[in-house]
């Protein structure tokens, strides 16, 4: 395939195929080091104290939350909304550029796609405990019970059953088949042992045979071609949660496509903040490179721009809608109690990631780590602000109220940040975090020696 | 009304196992074990019904001994069927509170209070103390028993020893002083006598804590008689209230409440009402006007009114200070209505009251508004009598103190001298049924029954009387104070018996039909009241012909304005604690105050202004003298006042109560021998401490969104949809996407007429009853998570100093597009075929999604366990205790109590509806209007609310919802409510 | 499968690869396989693949996927245990859209998966003797099937020169 | 390589007969049927926005592949550079507007006592109208002439300069479009409807002026191919604009289901009023209009094959360019001409004129220079390209 001149290498160093192999496999072949075990620690007891605060919450009741009368959704929701938003970035990165021809996402595709599945994981943890009886959680399931009742189809909870279960199980099939072929090759590195027999069983016996790579490509790009709609499926779904209610600051048509897009700039954030730390601990930066932080800093000035217009909009339409309530929702957003959480949101997303506009800037490895942190703070506050400032003032000015969180939903979110980074830091170790084949398959492409060497291979 | 009266009379029949006293049901099921031989035919339904009311007659008897396995009834007690409520009439009487019941009784269980609507005095209202007062006879910190030293003891040996001690003092020529509150029973007085006659030189002590004896002074001056006399709000066409929350707290709140909200119905006459006062009281917010004005000033006040009446009246002249507000416009409507107003106070000072009664004589109101046929009999206490009680203990000159229902060691403002007197008297013995801190001093205990354990009479107003009757056998060794003293005067008759002769004797005669003693008690007993015919005429003494009142204004002493620094404090009873006797009941210490919002506490109440001036931020904590209390900032305060509630701070109530909000009373004081309400303060000094209240409101504007829609009468006359123009545009605009659905057979729905409507609380306390609310407690309702399914908003308008106020009553709007039934995932709330929007508890698993999408927020969750229905056992979050075995008692079987996590909300009372669907299917016949009450529209004092099904053309609904005052709440977003509101009419005065 | 006899031949690149799979079957040679560490791109053609069927498969069960759950939501609503909630019809097409649409999706996905699984024989295995190891790192091997592997072993060779392989057994 | 369009003038006299039939109909229509005003303006407002949409999609086009580096495309950019000429024309018949305000607006009627209106007369007035209106179009003529030149500057030089300056421009434009296709669709269709809103309305909007502007690219190309042109255009290049059109159908489908549901579900009367309207008087066209802009390209271009083939894909094209004309009629007719709308002759021969004149601008265009810039640094990949 041939590539214009004055594109950028995706690939640098001089590498061979072999070469690849070995410098992504080599966590799997090592032994860890002190700093996996620190940050395996860290975010172990994380985990601890957010599984005691789950088990707190179950057993005490959601009034050891902030909630309130008329605040009945906070902190676990936009925490919710918060994973699940991260959780898009992977499916964005493997469906959609890949569709969209991208050829860059080939080495962060696979730790993208973790990253959703862990994601997903911790988002999905918080419908259910927010549950006011979470013992009965499987009443969510249309399943024929005694008294004949199904569930409700109308409600868009149960549209999030389906949407977040159905997201899950493709993005987990989607990164295992990806995964397939790289678990060959580690079955086939490691010499003997138990470690080589689980590999062997989790490879299915992947041979590498032309035809099945024809139909795993085939499979891969339908794969990709569904998953695309279903990735904007599921932030909408999510969206509707709130756009479907009648609660201003809700309910607005522009949420489907807006959540998205702020999914996916969070998800790119995320993406950032663990491919930094990824590719220096692990020395993996030949694959991600400088332009591969580049191209997606550029996606966070567009989907950042996207979600500014949005803001923009929103706000333009609450005023043109000449509905008090609207009116008064947006202007409460910005100027009431809960100002200082919509300034975080404006100053963490859309101002700074307008600074991305300066190339000097976007290029720079530690404004885009620092950057992806604050927009990750930012869109967390984007769903705190949409959440809390629109249920606690809206109609009946009689119901108005404060909501302040507790200790209890802090712990919740520090949990599942724990268990986010204990999957993710068990994940780099036990499987290849840059897909093997798709690197190999783009090394002569993005490798300018070689192509002059080899002009002739198209 | 009189349709409701079938379930009554088909008791009629059943009667006599009631009057007979007899327990039935111990009798006979003891007679059964103790002879098991005998062989009862009972066929196998029978049992059915038996075992089914054994589980209720186990609860009951489970409290009086431990029963280890449930016995049935062998014998079915002829009136009860399992399942089925029984209504038994009664009186509640607690003080100087007093109402006509049904109780409605579930399985031998009181478990709701119901208005009596024949009742001439209270005509079928209620106030909260009165829904919640069946709360308290599950009261397990009642005293179990008679205890002497602070040991339960014996009857027998107590009686004996009190026996033989009276009897010595008597002998002994010593003092004997009954001290009880004003008492208007008059078999009661009959055994009071007939005790005071038997202990030569006892004495009777009548004390109020609140008390009027000003008034009776004055009274006595002007018209002769030491009485309170029949105000007529219904027939005043001007009300003039200074001071006096006639629809909150003032003598008889019910009786006026129904009185006065028949003038408010704006398509008849509408009457006016002026309120001067300083704290924002339930009446000043529902004033016409309100002028804010200082206690001080109300005697310069009053005597400018005086003035400018009597000048055109009887051209004469008198002196008056120079008016601190202008009254012009008051004289000046007073005299256009002349014999048609009514002027009272609340003041509780001797000179006031005489310069009402003269004003209410010039204007010719007397005999008019203010009658005196059936004069008020339920405060009768003057203060002066138990002043000079207090003096003779402290001089050791009383040798027994017989106290029954009254706390002067915690309301006396002069405690110190009260207990201090109380140690000097020989024999100490109290009444009371529970504890507090006069009887926690005394040496016997004799503990009183539960009123609905009581039998009793009551003549609230002359010549009108009711009867009091148990509805439950006496869940405690106590025994009712009348009793006691029969049996401490010797005698050997019941009180029953007594009451029985009593009223055969002395109150058959008044019924020129009856001949036959039983069958006239038990139609009495059946109706709960007796209302025989009063004479047409006045009764006011001749001599006391208007003209020749010995009045002379220029006695009337005004006492110098105070400097501007001093602030002056008004104390006040809330409309939910009053004087604090029920303190330990946590419905009324859950029920937020109508005008503050606030509940579990008092606190000062100081204008905006004010608070500017002192730096004052809500919930600042202040130094008053000794007592340290927090800062409410209350548009509508009067600038240089500051209102502070009594009831509150006991110590000695039990667990819900004690220690709730600050003691003030000692702050009170005497002038010419009458407890004052207000008092003096130089200085405020502020703790830096800050104290969160558990308020219910904290936003107190509309902004301007026509939550609350309102029109002034003469707009409204013009256009009966004034003020809510807004509700046809909203018809015309709101159309649907897809076809309307339609509730063909019914659809129930609700008319609240916010004109009516005074904000008092009482159908929060009925919803809470009815519908087994969970109470959550002081630190839960602070952080928002209060359970009540009916609230009460009120909003300011106007300006912050001088606010209007509006009220307005919110419950599920049973919306037939109801955005919360879209939302839930489990189909938990969805809606009924009659248009009711139905919450399946079982079903809920807690999302809160439905809550969120209420624009009305009247869904409740769960947050912890409250009701102990919760999944998880051990995890029980009950500060209030009301989940004991006892508490649960009061819980109305028809209604599922929820599990900790499940949203409940209002259900339009299904269980009623349902209920009376069965009765009219049995009966074969359609429903009557009006005969489904939700147990909010049925206890409204102010008749605001009516239920009922809008399908039926000719009900008095659908001529409600069919005026032009009717809306929705929030109807732009086309919920379509079935709640429909009818907009406020305000009698305005310019 | 194995116990056919097989001519591998390796290389390192795939460059020489595709030469070589072209002058096979230039050569009428029947090849029997070629395995590779990643998909390489031409070989497909050289090889003459058929486009795989798969993603009929996807649509075939996400149709089905689509009319199951808008069928059984329809029927839920109107037929089973029509509610009434909040005012809205039973029938009420645009909430059934979202679970129809999730539906379908997981049914196509996951039909595909598992027909690439079907078709390609990949299922977890405790034994599994790779042809080479380095076929998953950086070996590219063709396998010609053949009867007899000692003529055969030398006419491919001969077919082979010039090109630049690794091995050939 | 050099390959020049022809602007024949056979071609030229086909288009100048059509527009003359066009005028002609157009105005026996106006005479004999008596549409009313606001029908005819409502006409004119439509055919514009359609025609113009058509201009800013194209250069929505080039500036998404342009910033995202993607190199395929670069053989057909002239098609939608020609295609962003039309601005300036599309402005004039803009302004055209000023003289049919108050046949089209009802905000414009001061004298109407509206609390809703009046709460917007700040936005909406017309001065501030047309100042708007004037900012729209010299933001967006200025950058697609600045684009268009960069990109046309590379036919002669082989400067990278202009290549960057092309992307910048690129950049810029997706920042000043992506605020006034929002705003000026508010202005120009969702106030026709003044009390209605919908925040989504500019972004449901711009998605089908992509997918209008995606299908014509597509006829132009299969209509160039059938005149001997663009050779190099293979099935992988009308692949990629068939999975376009095929990808944005469904994603404007997503659109229009996303605004519907979400007003059919809150149920709120300021918001269904649109609703009301559209569905109650015009059923059939409006599920005419889901159906032709979803289930057309979605079952047409579904397959494999069926992408590949540029008859085809051209065929669905045109349809789509139908459908979406359905879609802005619905947007536009019910609200400005009430239930008297409808599709007649005024409708369709109206079109025809516009279509002639956008046509003949655009042919015109592309005849000013070879069909391929052959200095840009992605034109031998883009040749090149295998989807």
């Amino acid at each position: 395939m041939l590539q214009s001149p004055i594109r950028t290498p995706l690939i640098e160093g001089s590498k061979t195929y072999r070469s690849i192999t070995s410098d992504i496999l080599s966590p799997m072949m090592n032994k860890a080091g002190k700093f996996w075990y620190l940050g395996m620690t860290i975010s172990s007891l994380a985990m601890l104290f957010g599984v005691f605060m789950i088990f707190w919450t179950v057993w005490q009741g959601i009034g050891t939350w902030g909630e309130n009368r008329t605040v009945g959704w906070a902190f676990e929701i936009t925490t919710f909304v918060w994973w699940i938003g991260i959780g898009h970035a992977g499916t964005f990165i493997s469906a959609i550029l890949l569709l969209f021809r991208q050829k860059w996402r080939n080495s962060i595709n696979r730790s993208a796609e973790a990253m959703t599945i862990f994601a997903v994981i911790c988002a999905a943890l918080f419908p259910l405990i927010h549950l006011g009886r979470p013992l009965l959680t499987f009443f969510i399931f249309p399943y024929p019970n005694t008294r004949g009742l199904w569930v409700n189809f109308n409600s868009p909870l149960v549209w999030d059953v389906f949407a977040i279960s159905t997201y899950f199980t493709i993005s987990l099939v989607f990164w295992y088949v990806g995964l397939i072929p790289d678990i060959g090759t580690l079955r086939d590195k490691i010499k003997k042992g138990l470690k080589k027999n689980i590999y062997n069983f989790l490879s299915f016996g992947w041979k590498g045979s032309a035809r099945d790579w024809h139909r795993h490509e085939i499979t891969s790009i339908m794969l990709a071609a569904i998953a695309t709609p279903l990735v904007l499926s599921v932030h909408s779904i999510v969206s509707m949660d709130f756009a479907s209610s009648i609660v201003p600051g809700w309910h607005t048509t522009i949420f489907p496509p807006y959540f998205v897009a702020g999914a996916i700039f969070s998800g790119f954030a995320m993406v950032q903040t663990l491919l930094i730390i990824t590719r220096k601990a692990m020395g993996l930066e030949d694959f991600i490179t400088a332009s591969h932080i580049e191209n997606m800093n550029k996606i966070l000035i567009a989907t950042g721009s996207i979600v500014g217009l949005a803001y923009i909009t929103e706000m333009f339409m609450a005023w043109y809608s000449g509905v008090e309530y609207e009116h008064y929702a947006f202007m409460n957003r910005a100027t009431g109690p809960y100002w200082w959480a919509y300034m975080i949101m404006i100053g963490c997303n859309v101002v700074s990631s307008q600074l991305l506009w300066i190339k000097k800037l976007r290029k720079s490895l530690a404004f885009t780590f620092f950057l992806s942190i604050v927009i990750n703070i930012g869109m967390w506050f984007e769903r705190f602000v949409i959440i809390v400032t629109s249920l606690h003032r809206d109609y009946l000015t009689s119901s108005w109220t404060m909501y302040k969180p507790t200790i209890v939903e802090f712990g919740l979110l520090i949990g599942t940040l724990g268990i986010f980074f204990t999957a993710f830091l068990l994940f780099i170790r036990i499987f290849p975090v840059i897909s093997i084949s798709e690197v190999k398959s783009i090394l002569k492409i993005g490798d300018k020696h070689q192509h002059k060497s080899d002009p002739g291979h198209e | 009304m009189k349709k409701y009266w079938k379930d009554i009379e088909s008791l009629k029949s059943k009667k006599e196992v009631r009057s007979t006293e007899k327990k039935p049901e111990e009798n006979e099921l003891f007679a059964l074990l103790s002879d098991p031989g005998k062989i009862l035919p009972a066929s196998r339904r029978d049992f059915l019904k038996l075992c089914g009311f054994s589980i209720g007659a186990a609860a009951l008897a489970a409290c009086q001994s431990k029963v280890s396995k449930a016995v049935p009834y062998v014998i079915a007690p002829v009136e009860l069927t399992p399942g089925v409520a029984l209504y038994y009439a009664s009186s509640y009487i607690n003080g100087n509170d007093y109402c006509s019941i049904l109780v409605k009784t579930r399985d031998g269980r009181p478990i709701k209070i119901e208005g009596n609507p024949d009742s001439g005095v209270t005509r079928g209202g209620t106030s909260a103390r009165v829904q919640a007062s069946v709360l308290d006879l599950y009261d397990g910190g009642r005293l179990h028993g008679p205890m002497k030293d602070g040991i339960p003891s014996q009857w027998e040996l107590i009686d004996n020893e009190i026996i033989e001690k009276l009897n010595k003092i008597t002998e002994e020529k010593g003092t004997i002083v009954l001290l009880t509150p004003t008492i208007y029973s008059p078999s009661t007085e009959a055994v009071i006598s007939g005790f005071l006659k038997k202990f030569n030189g006892s004495e009777w002590v009548e004390y109020d804590a609140i008390s009027y004896s000003a008034m009776l002074e004055a009274n006595k001056i002007s018209f002769g008689k030491q009485v309170i006399p029949d105000y007529r709000f219904d027939k005043a066409d001007l009300v003039v209230s200074v001071g006096a929350d006639f629809l909150g707290t003032w003598l008889s709140p019910i009786e006026y409440t129904k009185q006065f909200s028949s003038r408010r119905d704006p398509e008849h006459d509408m009457n006016w009402l002026i309120q001067l006062e300083s704290n924002l009281s339930l009446t000043g917010s529902n004033a016409d006007k309100r002028i804010q004005i200082k206690p001080s000033q109300e005697t310069a006040i009053l005597l400018n009114i005086y003035k400018d009446i009597l000048r055109s009246v009887e051209n004469r002249n008198a002196n008056a200070p120079e008016s601190p507000v202008d009254v012009n416009e008051i004289s000046k409507k007073l005299l256009a209505s002349k014999g048609k107003s009514l002027l009272i106070s609340g003041s509780n000072s001797k000179q006031i009251q005489l310069l009402v009664n003269e004003i209410n004589r010039l204007l010719g109101n007397i005999g008019e508004t203010i009658l005196f046929n059936s004069y008020l009999r339920t405060h009768k206490a003057l203060d002066t009598s138990f002043k000079t009680l207090v003096k003779k203990m402290q001089k050791g000159a009383v040798n027994a103190l017989l106290v029954w229902n009254v706390n002067p060691a915690y309301t006396y403002f002069d405690r110190d001298a009260f207990t201090e007197g109380l140690k000097k008297v020989e024999l100490t013995v109290s009444l009371s049924g529970s504890p507090d801190e006069t009887n926690s001093s005394v040496k016997y205990l004799c503990p009183d029954s539960h009123y609905l354990e009581c039998w009793n009479d009551a003549e609230p107003k002359k010549g009108l009387f009711s009867l009091m009757q148990p509805a439950i056998n006496q869940i405690y060794d106590t025994r009712q104070m009348a009793d006691s003293l029969l049996k401490w005067t010797g005698s050997t008759t019941t009180f029953h018996d007594f009451m029985y002769g009593y009223w055969v004797e002395n109150l058959m005669k008044l019924e020129p039909a009856s001949h036959n003693p039983i069958t006239f008690f038990d139609s009495v007993l059946q109706k709960g009241i007796f209302e025989p015919g009063t004479s047409k005429t006045e009764i006011i003494e001749k001599h006391l012909t208007p003209g020749i009142l010995p009045f002379n204004s220029t006695s009337i002493k005004i006492s110098k304005g105070p400097t501007e620094k001093t602030l002056e404090i008004v104390f006040y009873e809330t409309v939910a604690l009053g004087e604090g006797r029920q303190a330990n009941n946590p419905w009324l210490q859950e029920l937020p105050d109508p005008v503050t919002r606030i509940c579990w506490d008092n606190y000062v109440s100081i204008s905006p202004a004010m608070a500017k001036e002192y730096d004052l931020k809500d919930c600042d904590v202040l130094k008053l003298g000794e007592t340290e209390i927090p800062v409410h900032i209350q548009p509508g305060q009067a600038y240089g006042t500051i209102g502070i509630a009594l009831g509150y701070g006991r110590l000695k109530c039990g667990k819900v109560g004690d220690r709730v909000g600050v003691d003030v009373w000692r702050m009170l004081s005497a002038e010419e021998g009458n407890i004052k309400n207000t008092g003096k303060l130089e200085k405020i000094e502020k703790t830096g401490k800050v104290y969160p209240f558990a308020q219910t409101q904290t936003h107190h504007s509309m902004e301007g969104r026509a939550f609350v829609r309102e029109a002034e009468l003469k707009e409204f006359r013009a256009n009966p949809a004034a003020g809510n123009e807004e509700h046809a545009y909203n018809l015309e605009h709101n159309k649907s996407l897809y076809k309307e659905r339609t509730y063909p057979h019914h659809h129930w729905g609700m008319a609240i007429d916010l004109s009516k409507c005074t904000g008092c609380g009482n159908c929060v306390i009925a919803c809470q009853a009815e519908n087994n609310v969970p109470v959550v407690g002081k630190e839960e309702v602070h952080r928002v998570h209060e359970m009540h399914w009916l609230r009460i908003d009120r909003y300011f308008t106007g300006e912050e100093d001088n606010p209007e106020v509006v009220f307005q009553p919110v419950l599920c709007q049973h919306c037939q597009n109801a955005p919360c039934e879209n939302v839930c995932p489990v189909a938990a709330t969805n809606h009924s075929s009659e248009g009711l929007n139905q919450m399946i508890y079982n079903r809920c698993f807690g999302t809160r999604y439905c809550n969120n999408n209420c624009p009305y927020k009247v869904r409740r969750f769960n947050w912890f366990n409250y009701s102990a229905a919760g999944t998880l056992t051990g995890n029980l979050r009950d500060k209030e205790e009301m989940t004991g075995d006892l508490r649960r008692m009061v819980l109305n079987p028809d209604v599922t109590i929820r599990a900790q996590g499940v949203i409940e909300k209002c259900s339009f009372c299904v269980q009623r509806i349902q209920a009376a669907k069965l009765k009219a299917k049995y009966e074969n016949r359609a429903l009557y209007d009006n005969e489904i009450q939700t147990a909010c529209s049925q206890s409204c004092p102010a008749n605001a609310i009516v239920f009922g099904d809008m399908n039926d053309k000719n009900s008095e609904l659908n001529r409600l919802i069919t005026s032009g005052r009717r809306y929705n709440l929030l109807e732009e977003l086309y919920t379509m409510p079935s709640v429909n509101y009818l907009t406020k009419i305000k009698n305005k005065i310019v | 499968m194995n116990n056919r006899s097989y001519i591998s031949i390796s290389f390192d690149d795939e460059v020489p690869l595709l030469e070589a799979v072209k002058k096979l079957r230039d050569n009428k040679e029947k090849i029997a396989d070629v395995l590779s560490p990643f998909p390489v791109h031409g070989l497909d053609e050289a090889l003459s693949i058929k486009r795989s069927r798969i993603p009929i498969v996807g649509f075939i069960f996400g149709a089905l996927g689509a009319i199951l759950a808008f069928g059984f939501q329809a029927w839920v609503f109107t037929v089973s245990y029509p509610l009434i909630i909040g005012g809205k019809p039973f029938f009420s097409v645009p909430t059934f859209v979202p679970i129809t649409f999730e539906v379908t999706v997981l049914f196509a996905g996951l039909s595909m998966v598992a027909a690439l699984l079907i078709r390609s024989h990949l299922k977890p295995e405790i034994k599994f003797t790779p042809v080479d190891e380095r076929i998953t790192d950086d070996r590219f091997v063709i396998l010609v099937d053949t009867p007899d592997e000692e003529i055969n072993l030398k006419r491919i060779t001969s077919i082979l020169t010039g090109i630049n392989t690794v091995e050939i057994r | 390589m050099d390959e020049h369009f022809d602007f024949k003038k056979k071609y030229r006299n086909i288009l100048i007969t059509l527009m003359t039939v066009g005028i002609l109909v157009t105005l026996a229509a106006i005479f004999i049927t008596k549409p009313g005003a606001s029908r005819i303006w409502a006409n004119v407002l439509l055919n514009n926005q359609y025609f113009m949409g058509l201009s800013l999609g194209a250069a929505f086009f080039l500036a998404v592949h342009r910033v995202s580096q993607s190199g395929w495309h670069t053989v057909l950019q002239r098609i939608p550079d020609a295609m962003t000429t039309f601005l300036p024309v599309a402005f004039v018949l803009m302004l055209l507007i000023y003289f049919g305000i108050h046949n089209l607006y009802a905000w414009t009627d001061s004298s109407l006592s509206d609390k809703v209106i009046e709460g917007k007369r700040a936005w909406l007035n017309i001065p501030f109208f047309f100042v708007r209106m004037v900012i729209y179009f010299a933001g967006w003529i200025f950058l697609t002439y600045m684009m268009r030149k960069n990109s046309g500057a590379l036919m002669t030089s082989a400067d990278l300069k202009y290549h960057n300056r092309k992307i910048l421009f690129a950049g810029l434009y997706l920042v000043f479009y992506g605020i006034t296709v929002s705003a000026s669709s508010w202005d120009w269709i969702m106030s026709l409807d003044a009390h209605w809103y919908s925040t989504l309305f500019g972004w449901y909007v711009l998605i089908g002026m992509f997918v209008t502007a995606l299908a014509f690219i597509t006829v132009i190309i299969w209509f160039f191919k059938r005149q001997g042109y663009l050779k190099y255009i293979r099935p992988d290049h009308v692949h990629d604009m068939a999975i376009l059109i095929f990808a944005f159908s469904i994603f404007w489908t997503y659109q229009w289901f996303a605004q519907y549901e979400l007003i059919w579900y809150g149920h709120l009367p300021e918001e269904t009023s649109y609703y009301i309207t559209r569905i109650h008087h015009f059923k059939v066209i409006f599920f005419i209009n889901v159906g032709i802009n979803f289930i057309v390209p979605f079952f047409g271009l579904i397959t494999f094959n069926s992408k590949r083939q540029i008859g085809w894909v051209a065929l669905i094209a045109a349809v789509v360019l139908i459908g979406h004309w359905i879609d802005y009629w619905l947007m536009i007719m019910p609200a400005a001409a009430g239930e008297k709308a409808g599709i007649g002759f005024l409708e369709i021969f109206m079109t025809l004129i516009y279509a002639c004149l956008f046509i003949f601008i655009v042919f015109k265009s592309l005849s000013r220079g070879p069909l391929v810039i052959k200095n840009d640094p992605y034109i031998e990949e883009s040749m090149n390209y295998e989807s």
